[in-house]
């Protein structure tokens, strides 16, 4: 069974790592944010399923932050993107 | 090859790879990136240390785990005094330079 | 293992590309964007070297809060109106940069090849120290950092104040005692603020979780510190929350509290336990536990202070 | 038996991450992309968490397991609805 778990975490990695190619294409800055959430939410789920196959203590709450600081870098990229108007210093 | 010395490998290839942006990107803040680069694998090849010295029951060495942590938040803080010291020069002379060509034409350096 | 090997050969390619694609991206945006991808990453790979301590701290500050100042300072840096960019470097630049970086890294990749079999440690000066002073810590990351080199800890609390000073005394004269300008200008939308509304009470107590498990599990006063931090920033970018006034006295004591608890405790052992940052055998635990929760406060004000920037406004 | 729901449930959130993952790379404009994406956040993780579940050790993990995927959720639709507004306004 916890062949299977890293069997399917390194096929998350694989998957994501594709989609990661998105980034590097662009063309726009929304697809390159798109990339990071899908490697946000991949890189979670290959944690765990890689923390649960060897057995790491503690790494529940290492996914517990991942996930909070995904959706905290989404929104400052989001923030970026819609406050350049009316900007000024 | 155990995943220590992989990662340790993956730290020196960090290390060159934020070197040669630190010294081929003309932009402040892309070399300020560049050189978190050289610092998180810096860390990696020291965090090896960490995983290999399995003495005294543990399965990892606490010591360099502890100051590896303590540098990412140093790090971060010079960073932090970096970004404000270059959008200070920015706004002072209108130039997002380190290029020392750029000040020594004619036009008002700092304050 | 073989199926982990493949992991961790497919997890070291993909960092090493990510970061290749930050030194490499076009504009600053994307780089940016790539280099949190690459704390994420990288979180993998320290918990792949059984550090989820650093996991967590490298994911926090290293990718998501870095990548947040860097944004931000690449926004302001866009509104200074005649800002020139260098011109790129020439090829001969370019090829000497590159064959001092293949220098460096070959020179570390050997040394990481070469290195002794049986490594000097300080492993068993840290297990004493875990279990005596530091009596009662699961976490011996925990008891390195309040116990074993408590000095280190302190001080670079005092760092880090410092570099607040240092960003503070960055800006206009007439600007001092001011407040930071805001993260964000125009009125946010709906769902953002939404977003921060669920997030930041869910991601407190995420931080304070962390915080009070980090005395016999992973986390501590750095992680929960990190991530209380990121959900300040969280709500400062939603506007749900303003950057406090730099001369505010409620700012600077929660900005002091943790070196100066620690600094206050410390020499308390000097007296009672026969040495500088000596606990009480007995109190050990509570002690640490009570320096914990002042650094976990001086984290969470210091780090949205840094991103904030010097004190706004004033006199043109 | 718990293996057996662990196995299917593993297997169906790697293949909705690997259709989120086609998605974001064959669809044709960023909208399209955006939908593809939240299958591959939402359901992916979400049954990649369900799988795991029964081998949590304590009922304190299984509990974390689901808040990850309930932030997951949250920051994933609050996000796309950034998203598609600001795709919406042109700013990309």
């Amino acid at each position: 069974m916890d062949e299977f778990l890293l069997a399917a975490a390194g096929v998350i990695v694989l998957t994501v790592a594709v989609g990661l190619a998105r980034i590097l294409r662009g063309p726009d800055d929304v697809d390159r944010l798109m990339a990071v959430q899908l490697l946000g939410a991949g890189g979670i789920a290959a944690l765990l399923l890689t923390a649960y196959a060897t057995r790491v203590p503690g790494v529940d709450d290492v996914a517990l932050g991942l996930a909070l600081l995904a959706a905290f870098a989404a929104m400052a990229f989001l923030n970026h993107l819609d406050a350049s108007e009316g900007e000024s210093e | 090859m155990t995943p220590s010395v992989l990662a340790g490998l993956v730290g020196a290839a960090l290390v060159g790879l934020g070197l040669y942006g630190l010294i081929s990107n003309p932009h402040p803040l892309r070399k300020l990136l560049a050189f978190n680069l050289v610092g998180s694998g810096v860390f990696l090849v020291f965090g090896i240390v960490a995983r290999r010295g399995a003495a005294a029951g543990f399965a990892f060495d606490p010591v360099p785990q502890a100051m590896v942590i303590t540098g990412i938040v140093v790090a971060f803080a010079a960073s932090a005094l970096a970004v404000a010291l270059i959008l200070r020069l920015a706004a002072a002379s209108g130039k997002v330079t380190l290029d020392p060509r750029a000040w020594t034409k004619p036009g008002e350096g700092g304050q | 293992m073989s199926v982990l090997a493949a992991l961790d050969l497919g997890l070291a390619l993909l960092v090493v590309g990510v970061a290749a694609w930050t030194v490499s991206a076009r504009n600053l945006f994307a780089a940016v964007v790539g280099y949190v991808a690459y704390g994420l990453l990288l979180a993998l790979v320290w918990v792949r070297l059984y550090a989820p301590d650093v996991a967590l701290t490298e994911a926090a500050v290293g990718g998501g809060v870095t990548g947040v100042l860097l944004v931000t300072a690449g926004k302001r840096l866009d509104a200074l109106a005649s800002a020139e960019i260098g011109a790129p470097p020439g090829r001969g630049l370019k090829i000497f940069a590159g064959a001092l970086a293949a220098l460096v890294a070959g020179a570390l990749a050997w040394v990481v090849l070469t290195l002794p079999s049986t490594p000097p440690s300080l492993a068993p000066a840290a297990a004493e120290a875990a279990s005596g002073p530091g009596a009662g810590l699961g976490n011996p990351i925990t008891a390195v950092l309040i116990s074993y080199r408590s000095f280190d800890t302190m001080l670079e609390k005092v760092v880090l104040i410092l570099a607040v000073l240092g960003v503070w005394s960055v800006g206009a004269d007439a600007a001092w005692g001011r407040a930071p300008a805001p993260l964000r200008k125009p009125e946010p939308d709906g769902a953002m603020i939404l977003l921060a509304q669920v997030l930041a009470p869910v991601g407190l107590l995420i931080g304070l979780h962390i915080f009070w498990v980090g005395a016999d599990a992973p986390g501590g006063a750095f992680q929960g510190g990190a991530l209380l931090a990121a959900m300040g920033m969280v709500a400062m970018m939603a506007r749900l929350m303003a950057p406090p006034r730099i001369d505010s006295r409620k700012l600077r004591l929660a900005l002091v509290a943790g070196p100066a608890v620690f600094l206050v405790v410390g020499v308390a052992g000097l007296m009672l336990a026969g040495h500088l940052f000596a606990y009480p055998q007995n109190f050990a635990k509570p002690l640490i536990l009570f320096i914990e929760a002042f650094m976990v406060v001086s984290i969470a004000v210091a780090l949205p202070m840094l991103v904030s920037g010097p004190p706004d406004g004033g006199a043109k | 038996m718990s293996d057996l729901f662990s196995l299917v449930a593993i297997c169906a959130g790697v293949f909705f991450f690997f259709a989120g993952t086609v998605g974001l790379l064959r669809f044709p404009d960023s909208l399209t992309r955006l939908h593809a994406l939240s299958k591959a956040d939402n359901l992916g993780l979400g049954l990649v968490v369900l799988g795991l579940i029964p081998r949590a050790d304590t009922p304190l993990a299984a509990l974390k397991l689901v808040v990850v995927w309930a932030l997951a959720l949250v920051s994933g639709a609050s996000t796309a609805q950034l998203i598609g507004r600001a795709l919406r306004r042109g700013r990309k």
